[in-house]
């Protein structure tokens, strides 16, 4: 009797894994492919209505952003996957490799075409910097810096004028 | 009966232990056909002794800098102890092994290591710890190389392990029992020569395209570590009778700023060093960026890497009096043979291209 | 250290190397100094609540046993005195020490309250909001609760005169740190540990390599099987799984649950048992119960024994509750004459869902679990009538259905453990009433879940061999029947089952987690 | 010592009381049992078991439980 109890119990779980096996013939899932979406990924930068979410995938807002006026690439060494730059004349963007996609790593403005979505561009005052984004943000340097979500906006000033201004993914 | 046992317990954990080292060399990786960056600290010990002249750094030597050319044409022994994104403390930590195999008359450092401050520097940990692993691993055992893992290590190696990981590699490759290949029965007791004394051959090419962006930084100043280990490397030259050289190798990115110049040049000249930044030098290397990189600017191919040893080559022999070596017999057979592997390797590697 | 640590093996094996070769005399000085250093490397800042914990059991008990020496011999230097005399002396003695317990247990179960109040995040900011509480507001403390309930179970048995009162702090401070059950438990009783404890012990082979055994064990158990399948549960846990889905994470939940605890719990009485000690079981199979209290007395063992000892009979038989159940024994019949069982229950659930945190669900837990006790206790005529008329449900064959059933039913409650949002969590049980997703099962859903098909099979594998050892157990100490195999046969087995361990534990830097060049190509 | 057997019996109608000697460690009373049992022996002997004794040793048999039972009653 316990034998057959045994065959029994040892035929059911091998019957349930053998399930879970025949199945799961793919490939991993990779960790991590959820979409970041704008309101959890804080300070964001929106050019002509797209948003560009650091660490979001780079294929579609590539696609509406249309033809680069020039791009670049870097390997690092020894790894497979490249990073690359496009320029679309008034902000670059770089994007980053994840397995076998890109995503927004960087976005950084060149000139005063361009603002953040609270309004600041290359050029501006320190007081409208400080005025919007507050003076605690000021790494006593030279810029101010703030860290939001998975986003970090950084303003570089030079003599007390907006001289860069960078959105960056962050990674811990 | 009672005195039978511990024989077997004995034979027990031979057997235990020779399995053990079997199944570990078995899973650690071997970078013969991939990324073979991961090999090439290995190949210094067989390149050991009668160098005059060692290249330390990270990709911007190894794949910048061809020895056999300049032996054929200055008669410079020389090898590259390069790996993949070497921070500065290990650079250190390489250099001062290489003062146990050999007395080179001249050092030269990559300052590109200077951007880079702590494990944390290149950002994605994960990343860092595969490099601290092919720069590491295969160091030989010794004082030296505890020291460089404990100032390698990433917050995760420091938490899940530490330096265990390293004692035993098996703790951090186990999971590799699910991709062992061909390749890892075939080298488990040996590698193939993937290097030119320390020198990594590409033969693809693929032109600059646009201009890397220079965005501006919030601070471009390089990092107190960096300086710290940049001075025992200064240091341990000095103690060990031998020029510590400054290099820039022409890589266009990661982007380098007059900033950091201005620092690399300000060092060099407190300290009275040789600095050169070959980027401003180009047009009399003769760097053609349409033939002579194989990613785009980053780093040169083989045909890039002869000249830049031509012209550095000369500096060498004239500015710094390394000597030639031309007239020793022994050494001449020995890089004579190296040559003519150096000459298979791209012969070989240019037909492959070809055939693509 | 944790137990899966190349440190723990380290430092357990120089223990056991210089517990054996320094002289016997010494063994538990040893023990006590490895155990202090074991817990100073968790944290030294907890050594200040470890210290504390000891500091005051050992008062009170010293204490207790000055006044019951000074009684006994006030006694004896009055032996003319009447029963009644007596009597009324040694409830003066009797109440006094009552005092000296009560003080001492207030004030470790205020640190552990405190404590365990601390990790609820509401409580914890309030309380932050002033600043100095820093020292405190840094998680629970290693193993407090354990080594906490341990001591104050041996407080409270010398108060009810049924252990020995230690009088050597030395020897309390080992009783209450012994590394081992430093971590989580089990929970050890004194006069059980101190039979092999404080006793000394010379090297013997076989307890060795049985003690090693039982680690490795253990190690299988926890690396192997539960860190792997902790993947899957934790994608599980997310909203978007209901229905079988759900299900399947209540059976992998159940795995890893029993693989994890029963698998330190092994660590814990081998590296116990390498150095001749004897620790108490804590899973006595489980998963072969057949209801749920039968369960309770089988998982767990020695938290449920204390629960049971210092909780709920002091609750059941005090006079109070006595009263109550003769009163209702008349109005009520024999409910009411069982009325304090349930109270007693209830609070006792109540208790030890609150022991293990200070969170809605782990209260739901403790009651769900109740309920269902009382349910099946209130319902046993039924089951007995049932028994009787069909004959059926006497074969080998439902013993295994309610097995089943048993298993289902507690691990639906277990899984409370994981939702700290118990609305969450009733909706996922009831989602199993009408959402049939079985193709979960075979639409890509498993290979999703952060394991891949060798994982399944290893975890196949591993559970399969958990149960077939659970089997042999029903028999006696596996290892001691393997003792009947051949020697070489069993060595194999043990080598294999280590290197099982090294190679398909989930340990480590996850080759598979991190973007390691390899997995680029 | 026959009114506690049959205090007993009513429990467990299906047990040998007089022959068991592991009521406990057998797994034949549950804490329920005791708990009822120490309710039903506080009313029928006017004893009142202090929480401290309920241990196997005192409830593993009938006679243990008896001499307990007896001891309680002298003091």
């Amino acid at each position: 009797m316990k034998k057959r109890m045994i065959c029994v119990m040892v035929c059911l779980m091998a019957a349930i894994c053998l399930l879970f096996c025949a199945c799961g013939g793919g490939k991993d899932s990779k960790e991590g492919s959820t979409q970041p979406s704008a309101e959890t990924s804080g300070h964001t930068f929106v050019y002509k209505d797209t948003k560009m979410v650091m660490k979001a995938e780079a294929a579609p807002v590539l696609a509406t952003l249309g033809d680069a006026k020039s791009y670049t690439e870097a390997a690092s060494c020894a790894f497979d996957g490249l990073d690359k730059t496009y320029y679309y004349g008034s902000f670059y963007l770089y994007t980053y490799p994840d397995g076998d996609i890109d995503r927004i790593n960087m976005v950084v403005l060149c000139d005063d075409t361009v603002a953040t979505a609270e309004g600041i561009s290359i050029g501006d005052s320190k007081d409208k910097v400080e005025s919007i984004y507050g003076a605690d943000s000021y790494n006593g340097v030279n810029a101010y810096v703030l860290n939001s979500g998975e986003t970090s906006l950084t303003i570089i000033m030079e003599n007390d004028q907006v001289s860069s201004i960078q959105y960056a993914a962050v990674f811990d | 009966m009672k005195k039978r046992v511990f024989p077997i317990i004995i034979i027990t954990v031979l057997i235990t232990a020779a399995l053990f080292f079997f199944l570990q060399a078995l899973l650690i990786p071997k970078h013969m056909s991939e990324t073979k960056e991961g090999a090439m600290i290995r190949e210094y010990y067989k390149n050991a002794g009668g160098n005059e002249v060692v290249f330390i750094g990270d990709c911007e030597v190894y794949e910048n800098f061809s020895p056999v050319t300049m032996w054929e044409e200055y008669g410079i022994t020389s090898v590259i102890r390069g790996s993949a994104q070497q921070m500065i403390w290990q650079s250190y930590y390489l250099l001062e092994e290489t003062f146990k195999y050999e007395t080179p008359d001249v050092v030269v450092f990559n300052v590109l290591g200077m951007l880079y401050d702590t494990p944390k520097s290149i950002g994605d940990s994960s990343k860092q710890e595969a490099y601290n692993r092919m720069t590491l691993d295969d160091m030989r055992w010794s004082k030296l190389k505890i020291q460089s893992i404990n100032a390698s290590m990433t917050d995760e190696e420091r938490e899940k392990g530490g330096i265990w990981n390293y004692i035993f590699p098996i703790l951090r490759y186990h999971d590799r029992w699910n991709d062992i290949s061909k390749e890892d029965f075939q080298y488990l007791f040996h590698r193939d020569q993937v290097t030119d004394n320390g020198y990594l051959m590409q033969v693809g090419v693929n032109p600059v395209k646009d201009e890397y962006p220079r965005i501006p930084l919030v601070n471009y100043e390089f990092g107190d570590t960096c300086y710290e280990y940049l001075d025992k490397m200064r240091i341990l030259c000095e103690e060990h009778d031998c020029q510590f050289v400054l290099v820039k190798a022409p890589s266009l990115s990661p982007v380098w700023y007059d900033e950091y110049e201005e620092q690399v040049e300000s060092y060099a000249e407190e300290h009275n060093l040789l600095y050169f930044n070959f980027l401003e030098h180009l047009d009399e290397i003769g760097i053609d960026w349409n033939t002579d990189t194989y990613d785009q600017g980053l780093h040169l191919n083989v045909y890039g890497a002869e000249k830049m040893a031509s012209y550095f080559g000369q500096i060498l022999s004239v500015e710094c009096g390394v000597e030639d070596k031309r007239q020793d017999v022994a050494l001449t057979a020995l890089w004579e043979s190296k040559t003519e592997t150096y000459q298979q390797r791209k012969a070989k590697l240019e037909a492959e291209k070809q055939e693509e | 250290m944790a137990f899966t640590s190349v440190n723990f093996l380290i430092f357990t094996g120089i223990l056991i190397a210089l517990y054996y070769i320094l002289p016997h005399k010494i063994q538990w000085i040893i023990l006590l100094v490895g155990s202090y250093v074991f817990y100073f490397f968790a944290g030294p800042r907890y050594l200040a609540f470890l210290l504390f914990t000891t500091i005051t059991t050992y008062l009170g008990i010293l204490l207790m046993f000055r006044k019951n020496h000074s009684a006994a011999e006030y006694l004896q230097q009055h032996a003319d005195y009447s029963k009644a005399e007596k009597k009324a002396y040694k409830a003066k003695v009797k109440s006094s020490n009552r005092a000296i317990l009560i003080v001492v247990l207030v004030l470790n179960f205020a640190l552990l309250f405190f404590c365990k109040a601390m990790l609820v995040e509401p409580i914890r900011s309030s309380m932050q909001g002033n600043g100095t509480l820093s020292f405190l507001t840094l998680g629970l403390p290693m193993g407090l609760s354990f080594y906490m309930f341990q001591s104050m179970g041996y407080l409270i048995d010398v108060y009810r005169q049924k252990a020995e009162a230690l009088t050597n702090p030395f020897k309390l401070a080992l009783f209450t740190s012994f590394f081992p059950q430093l971590v989580q438990g089990p929970i050890s009783q004194f006069e059980d540990l101190k039979e092999t404890l404080f006793t000394e012990h010379s090297f013997d082979r076989r307890q060795v390599a049985f003690g090693l055994q039982r680690m490795l064990w253990g190690f299988f158990k926890k690396m192997v099987i539960a860190d792997r399948i902790a993947v899957a549960v934790q994608e599980l846990k997310g909203s978007e799984y209901t229905g079988f889905a759900f299900f399947i994470l209540v059976v992998f939940f159940a795995i890893q649950i029993y693989a994890d605890f029963s698998g330190g719990i092994d660590i814990a009485i081998g590296v116990a048992e390498t150095l001749g000690i004897r620790l108490p079981e804590n899973f006595l199979r489980p998963y072969f119960s057949k209801n749920v209290a039968e369960f309770w007395r089988r998982w767990h063992v020695t938290l449920m024994e204390w629960m049971k000892r210092y909780i709920f009979y002091p609750i059941t038989v005090s006079k109070p509750m006595l009263n109550l159940s003769m009163k209702a024994k008349k109005k009520l019949g024999r409910f009411g004459m069982r009325l304090p069982i349930y109270i007693g229950s209830l609070l006792t659930w109540l208790a030890t869902g609150i022991w293990h945190g200070f969170n809605l669900h782990f209260i739901v837990w403790g009651l769900l679990n109740c309920f269902v006790i009382v349910i099946s206790e209130e319902l046993t005529p039924l089951y007995q009538k049932f028994h009787g008329r069909f004959a059926f449900s006497n074969k080998r064959g439902y013993d295994v259905w309610q097995i089943i059933r048993l298993f289902i039913l507690i691990n639906l409650i277990q899984v409370t453990d994981l939702f700290e949002n118990v609305g969450e969590y009733f909706r996922k049980v009831f989602s199993l009433t009408y959402t049939f997703n079985y193709h979960v099962l075979w639409d890509g859903t498993m290979t999703k879940l952060g394991l891949n098909t060798a994982d399944y099979v290893i975890l196949l594998v591993g559970v399969v061999l958990m149960f077939l050892v659970s089997v042999l157990q029903r028999k006696g100490s596996v290892r001691k029947q393997m003792q009947k195999i051949p020697r070489i046969l069993r060595y194999v087995i043990l080598i294999v089952l280590l290197f099982a361990v090294i190679l398909f534990g989930s340990y480590g830097i996850g080759y598979n987690a991190s973007a390691f060049i390899y997995n680029q190509f | 010592m026959q009114e506690l057997i049959e205090i007993l019996e009513e429990l467990h109608p299906e047990i040998d009381f007089a022959e068991c000697e592991d009521l406990v460690d057998g797994k034949i009373l549950d804490s329920f049992d005791i708990v009822t049992l120490v309710a039903e022996i506080n009313e029928h002997f006017d004893v009142a078991i202090p929480v401290g004794e309920l241990i196997p040793e005192n409830f593993n048999s009938v006679a243990a439980l008896w001499a307990l039972i007896e001891r309680l009653d002298e003091e």
